[in-house]
């Protein structure tokens, strides 16, 4: 037990955070919030160079095969610098390929991740809005050699950017719930998909994708066939969790603007920041920052030790989409009017930190997992002992 | 006690709706959900007139909706008004703006006109701002002097029958679109800083002025009507020896302090910082109830609907609290804490009720106004980024609580308690 | 609308408080918490001499025919002061009798009532420990001219004292829901009446009520055989919003204790007053029970005009469930450990709005009510206009 | 980072835990639950000898802990511990804590001797706080000095080789059984209050000593066990010229605020305070699992299970700042701001936790301990008394946020501010 940093992963988010700092200023991100493919290449390539995308991957598809703790620390710098490189869908994705498909195609797609030459993003949500497997509709239909997918997915990340898309269908026609549904890598280019933009309060990339008798070769099915659910379940979680990372960062950086920004400003003939409720306002940012830190990485740990951290996933992120977003906004509110501008930065991360919260499940939705898993499987609880894991529906 | 409103009021709330339904045409709509356009980049020179920002058909409603008698219910009639009471007046201007056009003097500067003005200021003043032939830009805030107003370091130095006035002032919504600015400047830098501010109120198109747009961060894209902040651009104004006749002062030299908190203390009362509050309370239920589907509607989900029931009690309490001022006004009583207590309460239930949706519409909640797939325009989206504004603006939440302890209660301020122990 | 007191409300309030004053010290209340009936029939004569048993019933038996705002007033006072009387009690269940009696009973109970000679309570909550009717299981079953009540009741206030209470039965047998119920008047002596008291937070006089095979002549029943549930509901939520009254009368005058020692107590060279986050906290505490006043006397002032208030009651509940105790507790932490204290009078005024968050209702129980009138019930709502009334299950 | 334990670490939980199923008779059981005996009216003199305090099942249950090296494991070896990890500790700390047995000695005062007394001071009192033999009641608190504990008025006056104590102490938890008083006098008034206090250390059975019981709200009726501070009765001490010897003094004569400082820092970490901020997360859980019946349990009202799984959450951030605090003492770190952060929400999320039961059980969360129908022995009910003074002792809340934003983020006090402004 010591939920400090170790000095390797000092040193990681050390050099993470020198290499945005160096490479990634607001003025890109401004940029590239206009650009049609959100972000810049180069900057791609050289987080590449520096083992990012491949951090947690295998070494044979070169990846470093790092815990996942350093992919978390990596991602929180991404979010400190919100900083517009698809990386959180592509490594979102990527994992996912590294675990349950089969070696070809993870020889196919995995190199080009670790080397910078990839996008890649998942898409479940559909029209439902909600997040989990149980709400998928899109359909796929074997058909010799291959699957016609047919559906309309949502808030689909990156698409513009994106290669390759994991993409969660129902292929046992009739099926509800988390049964009958399958996995498969999709090629963003493949004939009969379009999509269109959405606008969105962080300005990223979303799109809605639709998809008209897309084919897709069989061999593109990721695990087996109508048994998809815990395979995409374990992908959201994932992506949950590494989002916490990047909200967590982004909130901290956030609150250390709004927190300098006290020291200097004045009214009544003090620096704000000598207020008492203005202290405490900073105070709470601080605490609530640091509790969604400690949530979320004792839940990228608990993964990586092979362990079950559903129900931790599921804390860390219902507690972050609260707790990270009034932290966001109470630098906003320290910042008064100047704040509220477009040509300060502030909102840049602002923007972000309440858009994240929005996605891969609201608080309610996962703290429906958590009460689940508490009160209706067997045996007491003891805090900080593991609780029963979620049951498949 | 009386939680109801009187036949008479009632009457009037129905001949509002009516008139509403009869006049809010497509082409009032269209004109109303385009009259703060698109900030374009650059400055502009200042100084266009009032009515004529209007489009054809606002025009003409606010000509029809003056005629009814319902511009400036409360002011006197030898003013324009009509020398009723605040509540119909309340009662019209909760109508009007729940369908996003604006009726009525909150905020408009005509509050201390009346309390300060002199006979030639009211009779010039006030009936044009009741007919909207003229408008305020309220130019208080300075860079350096917002939370702490009377820091504030625009100077405006005497010279024969003219004031000269030089500095700037930031967050000046509707600068832009103004008759004329209601300015708070400093008439003398030897006293405590209270005392040495005056106010002004002269045409936006004297020479000197000049409006810098803002674009804030909610109207990026432009916020659909009804957002909370979201409708208004905002400027920055420059005064560069602005000379203006000493007829432009309101209440007398090294006053402005006290004339200009009486506006603003008016400036609390009323239905447009109730109404910015609650409107996302009504949008989600109604929302949710019209989107109800078989098994598996958000309406249906229990833990949104205890925060549903949650906020919407908060949102009663925004709502008697509003009664509650309305009511010592029309008493013709003064606050002792009871509007920083509501100024308190409804901004920080906007925000609460508003955090809560996102939770509610997740990933939905993103989408911004001109996005496909957007719930009520992307109002919600936009809303986020606005609706805690209204705990900072006019005294924010920390401030009015300072007030409520120390007006309302009698707590020591801390200074003085070490003061007095010396 | 003028939510303001009258002049004659301010009399009415002004006149009950100086009586309690006078009347009514804490020494009163220590020792009634010891005393084994827990009120003392000397101010409980006085209090009628008053007119407050009285107060909204009608002339005929004595009464004063009042609104109920009248009687919020005084239970708000009689909350102010902590006052050991079993006023709550009484007028909720005599409103009920007033109300929905036959003119017989009503002759038999309500001059009793107004002139201080009689106590009343009612019992409806059971084993379950919910609220609402819904949850009866006791039964009557017809015999002759009479009912045999055989159940338990549960939380039944000043049972010990009253010499009638209302007591809600199934007379449907195999009935659920809000169907199959009645209500009857039912004399405490009555063989086959056993009672248990309970140890409460208040240091209130509750008792677990035994029925067996109670008789009880069928003139006493209330309204029409089986269709007690509205009488019920209505007694409960007439119940509910005059406790509120009780708890916003007991929060504020609480708040104003730590106000005032804020102002004397000093630590670090000030008045602890003086610190912006002991001022917030005082702030606050009236920004609540404001908020609980006005919602509570909205409810009693729809009631006065006939109109529908279920909703109202259900807000004003809620609300003051969870506003008063966070009220009540910031008394007692800004009285540091003097507040802990038993010989301290604090804990007087924390110990029973405490205990009456507790009572008719829980704020989730309050909120599905709403909710449902919110959401279930057609039509678009609008904030100040009336929403649905929650329709009868 | 490694959010797990060690092999050795969870082989030494098992081995705790199985000593407690083997050794937690009904005996032991009965003991624990009168262990802080009804508190009877007036006074009573002080200074019964520790060990005798506990009865027979008691006091055999502590020697075959203490035979197993459990008691004081990361004290030195030559003090009677074992130069364990601080991680071992608070794992048996913390599971004798869940049966109501305290082990351990965080809040004992032997942290500050270790770091600040003579070796005799060491020899003579760490082992025997570790045995039990010992222990200590903390003087800290006055009437006019609570939050502003350097306010102390307590006089200790030097006569030669000892000094005279004249005072009054008060919520002196456990003077009443303890074997000496760990107290904080005044020894120089002639310089700024924190630089003219010193800490003593001697027998409650020391002459002038008067100790009066209080009886604190939570334990009226008494408390059932795991209350927050229920368990508890306390005490006013009195002094009326109480000599004790010059070796009394504990780490040198007007030292004693850094001394005691050290002593309260040590004391927020462990698994106490943890404990009774998230049992209640624990007790209600598995009062809901345990208590489900067809149809209309609350365990299956969704607006019940949604305030569960947050409470739950931030139960789990109790837990993690506590494991926070361990790792920077374990590493032989020191706070920034970290402990204030602790001492922040831990309370604070008992407090809600607590009302959260509240609204969950209705009426009967009003049930006392010995009533009829209690859940739980009425242990919710008795919580609702006395979760905030968790958020009250050794250090308030607000004082806590105050170091958060001050050492933590470098905050400025306003009244440095206002003197540099001058």
């Amino acid at each position: 037990m010591d939920v400090l940093l170790t000095e390797e992963e000092m040193m990681v988010r050390t050099s993470a955070r020198q290499f945005l700092e160096r490479e990634c200023p607001t003025t890109l991100v401004r940029e590239m919030e206009e650009d049609s493919k959100g972000y810049p290449p180069a900057l791609w390539q050289k987080a590449a160079e520096l083992g990012w995308q491949g951090m947690s991957l295998p070494e044979r598809y070169g990846g470093q095969e790092l815990p996942l703790v350093f992919l978390g620390l990596v991602l929180q710098e991404a979010g400190r610098a919100v900083a517009p490189l698809p990386l959180h869908s592509t490594v979102t994705a990527a994992l996912t390929i590294a675990q349950h498909a089969e070696e070809k195609l993870c020889e196919a797609i995995l190199p080009g991740v670790a080397q910078g030459k990839t996008v890649l993003t998942y898409a479940v949500t559909e029209l439902d809005g909600r997040t989990f497997a149980d709400t998928v509709q899109t359909q796929a239909v074997a058909e010799g050699n291959q699957f016609v997918i047919n559906g309309t997915k949502l808030f689909v990340d990156n698409f513009v950017a994106a290669d390759h898309m994991l993409v969660a269908c129902r292929t046992a026609p009739g099926s509800r719930g988390n049964s009958g549904l399958s996995l498969f890598l999709v090629d963003t280019k493949s004939p009969g998909i379009s999509h269109t933009p959405l606008v969105t309060l962080a300005r990223d990339k979303q799109s809605e994708v639709l998809f008209r008798n897309v084919r897709v070769a069989k061999g593109n099915l990721i695990g087996t066939l109508n048994e998809g659910a815990p395979i995409i379940e374990s992908m959201l979680e994932r992506g949950a969790v590494l989002l916490c990372a990047q909200m967590v960062g982004a909130a901290r950086k956030d609150a250390e603007m709004a927190i300098e920004y006290a020291k200097y400003r004045e009214a009544f003939g003090q620096p704000i920041g000598a207020f008492q409720s203005l202290q405490h306002m900073c105070a709470d940012q601080i605490i609530w920052i640091d509790g969604g830190e400690l949530l979320t990485f004792e839940a990228l740990w608990l993964m990586d030790q092979g362990l079950p951290a559903s129900v931790e996933v599921s804390q860390a992120k219902a507690f972050c989409n609260e707790k990270c977003e009034i932290a966001v906004r109470h630098s906003q509110s320290i910042h008064g009017g100047i704040g509220f501008m477009m040509e300060f930065d502030l909102h840049l991360w602002f923007r972000r930190v309440s858009a994240w919260s929005m996605k891969l499940g609201t608080t309610y939705e996962h703290r429906a997992r958590i009460a689940h898993a508490l009160i209706d499987l067997p045996g007491r609880v003891v805090l900080g002992r593991p609780v029963p894991v979620v049951a498949e529906a | 006690m009386n939680f109801g409103f009187s036949p008479e009021q009632e009457a009037l709330r129905k001949e509002v709706l009516a008139f509403i339904k009869e006049n809010l045409t497509p082409g009032v709509i269209a004109e109303v959900e385009g009259e703060e356009q698109e900030v374009s980049a650059g400055e502009e020179s200042a100084g266009r007139k009032g009515l004529a920002r209007r489009g054809p058909h606002l025009s003409e409603l606010y000509r029809r909706i003056g005629a009814r008698g319902w511009l400036g219910i409360t002011y006197p009639k030898e003013y324009g008004g009509q020398g009723g009471d605040r509540i119909s007046q309340y009662i019209v201007e909760e109508e009007f703006a729940r369908v996003g056009i604006r009726v009525g003097l909150v905020g408009s500067g005509a509050p201390a006109i009346l309390a300060a003005g002199t006979e030639e200021q009211k009779r010039d003043f006030i009936p044009r701002l009741i007919s909207g032939e003229y408008s305020f830009a309220l130019g208080f805030t300075e860079p350096h002097a917002g939370a702490d107003l009377a820091n504030l370091r625009c100077r405006a130095v005497r010279d024969g029958d003219e004031y000269v006035i030089n500095g700037q002032k930031i967050y000046t919504t509707a600068a832009h679109v103004a008759t004329h600015i209601y300015l708070m400047a400093r008439t003398n830098t030897e006293v405590p800083k209270h005392d040495g501010i005056s106010i002004f109120i002269f045409p936006m198109d004297t020479a000197g002025i000049t409006v810098r747009p803002l674009v804030t961060i909610q109207n990026n894209p432009k916020a659909p009507v009804g957002t909370t902040y979201g409708a208004a651009r905002t400027n920055e104004v420059f005064f560069d020896n602005v000379r203006v006749p000493k007829s432009a002062l309101l209440g007398g030299e090294n006053k402005g302090w006290r004339v200009g908190s009486t506006g603003l203390n008016l400036d609390r009362v009323g239905a447009s910082r109730y109404l910015i509050s609650v409107r996302r309370d009504e949008d989600i239920v109604n929302w949710l109830k019209e989107n109800r589907h078989e098994g598996n509607s958000l309406g249906d989900d229990p833990a949104i609907r205890d925060k549903i029931a949650e906020m919407w009690i908060e949102a009663q309490v925004c709502r008697l609290m509003t009664m509650r001022s309305m009511s010592i006004v029309e008493r013709g009583g003064n606050f002792t804490y009871e509007g920083s207590a509501e100024k308190v309460w409804a901004p920080e239930h906007g925000t609460r009720i508003t955090e809560a949706i996102t939770q509610m519409l997740g990933p939905y909640g993103q989408l911004m106004n001109g996005s496909p797939r957007t719930i009520e325009k992307g109002i919600f989206g936009h809303n986020v980024l606005g609706s805690f504004q209204s705990g900072i603006n006019h005294g924010s939440v920390q401030i009015m609580r300072d007030q409520v302890a120390r007006r309302g209660l009698g707590l020591p301020s801390q200074r003085k308690a070490q003061g007095a122990r010396k």
